[in-house]
């Protein structure tokens, strides 16, 4: 067990299957010489060398099919994007390649290929930069989604879509990049796909997140503690597949529910949540599912605009104190 | 088009038997389609459905002269010459188009993409422009492995106007992988002419401009392809560098079944081009130089085409009695 | 009042608005001189021209960015994708540009422009062609997203759209181009965006639909009357704006909801319906929303594979059934 | 690179006010970057933020022989020099910089997206290569209203390798519209050469494989960038064709503020490579000219500066004390 950041976390992921496995590379813009943007792969190119290292162009469709072609023929390629939103210019071999190649091919082609990066909002990176759009790719049938939330996942997430025979969307965030944990140091460690996670305990009402929303339920939980209101927080950790069983047993208990994102509310991934909820709980709620996600606007630049548009612990508490009412 | 032509060798390195094999493909190739293009009007088939008519040297001057495993085919959706050529039995390409669990790609993909990975070919892309992006890694593995191998990826004269193709040219020309890039020039991507498309109609100076060298082949004369094919696959396997051929051609059918008639085709092109065209046909074409060679006779040809014919029905027959994929089958394989 | 198709609906939609607004010029792959791919453009290029009818290259990028830049300065663009399937290749112009211009620029710049096309499921078209994404657009701000079901919509929303100073997103389904209706000659007929549209009054469940799950619906509905089983089947026209309040009236009412798209189901836009619905009806509900949509997998390309990933009106009357029961 | 740089010309029908305002402007440039990113480590200002220093003579050379309106500008994120020159204030700049109700797209945009519309300018893009697809767009609508208009698009080498790009300029070819490309070739994306980005790297023959004519230019010097634009300018508006500059140009800072030390720089480039660069100075360059030809003195120039540092200082005040936007201007201009 080490102390780490979430990002050391990606790094230690890749390094150690890189040296289990001679068929994973990496490959991205600023990946190498440049030691990554987020630095995610400081220190990468000078232990593994260009060949596995690659850096590319700025040329995202070219990344996508670069990435699917080789794993479609036995290689494990982790692209990485440097942003999420710049995977918008790929959606087409992201899509109607990596994602169909395998039913598409009657099952005869593989394409065990990780697109990761960091996603997220919050450093008035405005409109173009700050979005996630997790919801698209859970859409998107062929994808896992995955979405850490702390350091010991995002290594144990990451070794497992690396392992995957699958194409893997595994969405890091920006703004959590600096948090630390304790991560094994077991170079077997890897966390399964479709378990969520329990981060906390409670009667009263079920906190349903992932990623950065996770700190943010378990902040909101820990005020809301203090006015006797114990809510159990659910870290779903993988949206693609999801571990419905675990949030329907929270709720079956606690009769309440909110699930939380940061990226847009309308129809994004808090929808599927709350359907999905009521779909399997309805008898068991006593108030519908609340939704908390982010404002239904292209990201503001000023702070005080993009601080009202991104969802909070306040808000956190309120939908869970409207639930309760 | 600023390129010349290369001219036809005194014979060189080819055998005969490549020759007669060269023809036979050809042959079967265009039997398949005639036979597809019934099929598909005896609604057995559904779908789009996109014919190789006219562009049978493209594929049967090039692969053959490729080792499976360990080359790779890539092609578009106009992909069942293609699949042919690999080796892909003509009944299991009949089945896949007529939606049967005996099809190569299990009844899941129909006739845009075929796919026989054992043989070496990737599949047919309804995407246009699709498979460039993926040749790039295709030829990245190649490279990464080190063990030799040639990715073929075939795409459209429209598909050069796809900008993802020329991210993934430069970045083929950046990396150095081994891959030949055969642009299908057919002179039409549906209804829209290349001079309509494109403001400058020298692909191979697009090739270049990313710095992939190239030149201009005659596709409707099968051995000047595979003269031209030898040569870059030699030049590929050597250096390890990309080749890029832009081979002219002509598909004599619409661009799919939705067009496959006279009164679509009069709102692009004249049927008069249709038979200058087919004067030039390149089956017809080598039929005369084997025949001038001594190669062939009417009467072995007409046996060859007989058991071509054959062969195709006995494919139709098969898939026919073929059952269709089990309804369970539906969920699987959207993940391996 | 002339019958016609919905096809020549929505080109006479086009073929009025350009006559009334010189501004108004559709762009896309074969539009003009092949006539169009479905026709739709069929003898425009004769009528106005080839700079009001332009021919593109194979190039999603370039249409759409041609059409959001023209926007920008003050043109109407309506530019046609094939097929909305071949939209992914632009998703960066279209989400990144078309859709946050007007927002980015503290709305200094507007655009007005309608990305228009088929999509949907049916023909054997396999897994590359045959989808819609509709969640992925109304999930954008910016974006209006309308999908008509009838003749005489396609041809009001169109010109509503045209008209509209904001991207709007007009998804037409090719299953539908044959269907007849009845449709206005005026030529100041405008639908509204955001108003749903009930097309069968019921008194023990709603059914919430647009384009083809309309049809499918009311199908359903006709089967279920026959049984005694009286659904109100709401025509959604935009999914955004959403009519919520349509939708609620009537689940107030009939105290069951099924709501239904042939999209994907997982994170589709019937997740979004059904948190709705539950949001804002809870109380009224006697049972969960239920949800029919596409099965979760790229679409198959034979034919009873594919028959069996579409929602029939089977679908939608099981799902009735299972609510009421 | 193949192509041969213009020969600076003995005047011709460049006034000599032109040169002392394309001093001020390139002066007011470097001044206003400089004071941004001391209000950047003020935290003043928050995001991405990318400098023009060293990149003025590109702005500063070509825009102000633009006619507005009518005319139009499109840059990348890289912008605050583009928005100066259209005439954009310094104040509505900072103040948008800063987050505040008076910035020029209210505090919505930021950096990256400076707009000013009615002075012409379409706003910068955070996307690599998006203002490209949008510059088809704005030279259709020229072309198509018939009433002259150039449009003006910036981008940068690195963004060369967007397909979007390609898509864009055999488009903008095909058409023949009249937009003035200008590639900023400051020899970098990010951390990227242009050596490691691209497999041929003279763009202008990039442009020509789509039927652009054009010529690469040396943006360290104003006269020779002024020049060729006009020239260009000229033969667009005449022609109503497109027209490329691959200008040749150095960034002095980081890419963006997030490497805007030399700890950062030297995974990539050496110290000195930025010394020799900083010899050739577009500002220093452009000084030497004028006081050659006793058409400045070093007191002028100073006091020129003296003015513009006073104009930048009272628009960091002005943005200082504007207000944030309002609040419920959240959920304003989602739609128009
Ligand atoms: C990205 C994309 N856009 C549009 C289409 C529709 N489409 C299918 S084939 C085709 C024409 C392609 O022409 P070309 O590349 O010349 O190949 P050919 O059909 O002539 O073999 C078009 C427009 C598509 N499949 N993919
Ligand atoms: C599509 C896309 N990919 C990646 C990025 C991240 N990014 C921002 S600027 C930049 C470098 C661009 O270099 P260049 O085009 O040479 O312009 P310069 O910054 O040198 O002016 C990159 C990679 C982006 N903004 N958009
Ligand atoms: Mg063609
Ligand atoms: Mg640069």
């Amino acid at each position: 067990m080490a102390t780490m950041r979430y990002q050391q976390a990606i790094r230690l992921a890749m390094t150690e299957e890189m040296e289990r496995d001679p068929n994973v590379y990496i490959l991205g813009e600023e990946v190498g010489q440049y030691q990554g943007t987020y630095r995610v792969t400081e220190g990468m190119l000078q232990k593994f060398g260009p060949e596995r290292v690659v850096d590319t162009p700025i040329s995202e469709i070219g990344i996508a099919g670069m990435a699917t072609g080789s794993a479609m023929v036995g290689l494990r390629p982790v692209a990485e994007f440097m942003t999420w939103s710049f995977a918008l210019e790929a959606m087409d071999q992201l899509v109607n390649h990596a994602a169909k190649i395998t039913y598409m091919s009657g099952g005869r082609i593989q394409c065990p290929v990780v697109f990761r990066g960091p996603a997220g909002v919050g450093t008035q990176l405005s409109a173009q930069h700050s979005q996630s759009m997790e919801s698209w790719y859970a859409h998107t049938p062929g994808f896992k989604v995955v979405m850490p939330a702390f350091p010991d996942d995002a290594k144990g997430l990451l070794k497992t879509a690396i392992r995957e025979n699958n194409p893997v969307i595994f969405m890091e965030h920006a703004g959590l990049y600096g948090v630390q944990g304790d991560v094994p140091d077991d170079t077997e460690f890897l966390v399964p796909f479709g378990q969520a996670k329990i981060r906390r305990e409670g009667t009263h009402c079920t906190l349903v997140a992932y990623s950065r929303g996770v700190h943010i339920c378990l902040k909101a939980a820990e005020a809301l503690a203090k006015e006797g209101i114990e809510c159990e927080v659910v870290d779903l950790r993988t949206l693609v597949p999801l571990d419905t069983e675990t949030i329907l047993t929270s709720v079956r208990k606690t009769h309440h529910a909110v699930v939380m994102h940061e990226e847009w509310k309308n129809v994004g991934f808090g929808a599927e949540l709350s359907a999905r909820i009521h779909e399997g709980a309805f008898d068991d709620l006593d108030a519908p599912v609340e939704r908390v996600g982010g404002a239904d606007v292209p990201m503001p630049y000023a702070k005080n605009l993009e601080r009202a548009a991104i969802p909070t612990d306040a808000d956190v508490i309120a939908a869970v104190k409207k639930t309760l009412a | 088009m600023a390129n010349t032509t290369i001219e036809r060798s005194t014979e060189g390195d080819i055998q005969h038997s490549d020759l007669l094999d060269a023809y036979r493909l050809m042959l079967l190739i265009r039997r398949l389609e005639e036979s597809v293009y019934k099929a598909f009007h005896e609604a057995k088939i559904g779908g789009y459905l996109h014919r190789y008519d006219g562009m049978e040297a493209l594929v049967a001057g090039i692969i053959p002269q490729l080792n499976f495993p360990g080359d790779y085919v890539l092609s578009t959706y106009r992909d069942h010459a293609h699949a042919l050529a690999v080796g892909t039995p003509a009944r299991e390409i009949m089945a896949e188009l007529m939606g049967r669990a005996t099809g190569c790609a299990a009844g899941k993909g129909g006739s845009m993409h075929l796919t026989d990975p054992e043989r070496g070919f990737l599949g047919g892309d309804g995407i246009v422009g699709g498979p460039v992006p993926i040749s790039l890694g295709v030829g990245y593995a190649l490279k990464y492995r080190k063990q030799g191998g040639v990715c073929v990826c075939y795409f459209g004269d429209g598909a050069m106007n796809q900008g993802g193709v020329h991210e993934s040219l430069n970045m083929v020309g950046l990396y150095k992988v081994p891959v030949l890039y055969v642009l299908e020039n057919n002179k039409y991507a549906m209804g829209t002419s290349v001079e309509r498309s494109t403001s400058q109609p020298d692909f191979v100076l697009k090739a270049k401009a990313h710095g992939i060298d190239g030149e201009l082949v005659d596709g409707m004369d099968v051995l000047k392809v595979r003269e031209a094919a030898s040569r870059a696959l030699k030049h590929i396997r050597e250096t390890g560098e990309a080749y890029f051929l832009e081979i002219t051609c002509y598909r004599y059918v619409g661009h799919g079944i939705g067009d496959d008639n006279t009164k679509a085709w009069k709102t692009y092109r004249d049927e008069n081009e249709v038979d200058e065209w087919r004067q030039r046909d390149p089956i017809a074409n080598l039929y005369r130089y084997l025949e001038e060679n001594n190669l062939i006779t009417r009467e072995q040809s007409d046996k060859m085409d007989e058991e071509i014919k054959a062969e195709v029905a006995e494919a139709v027959r098969f898939a026919d009695e073929s059952p269709e994929p089990p309804l369970d089958s539906l969920y699987e394989n959207v993940y391996s």
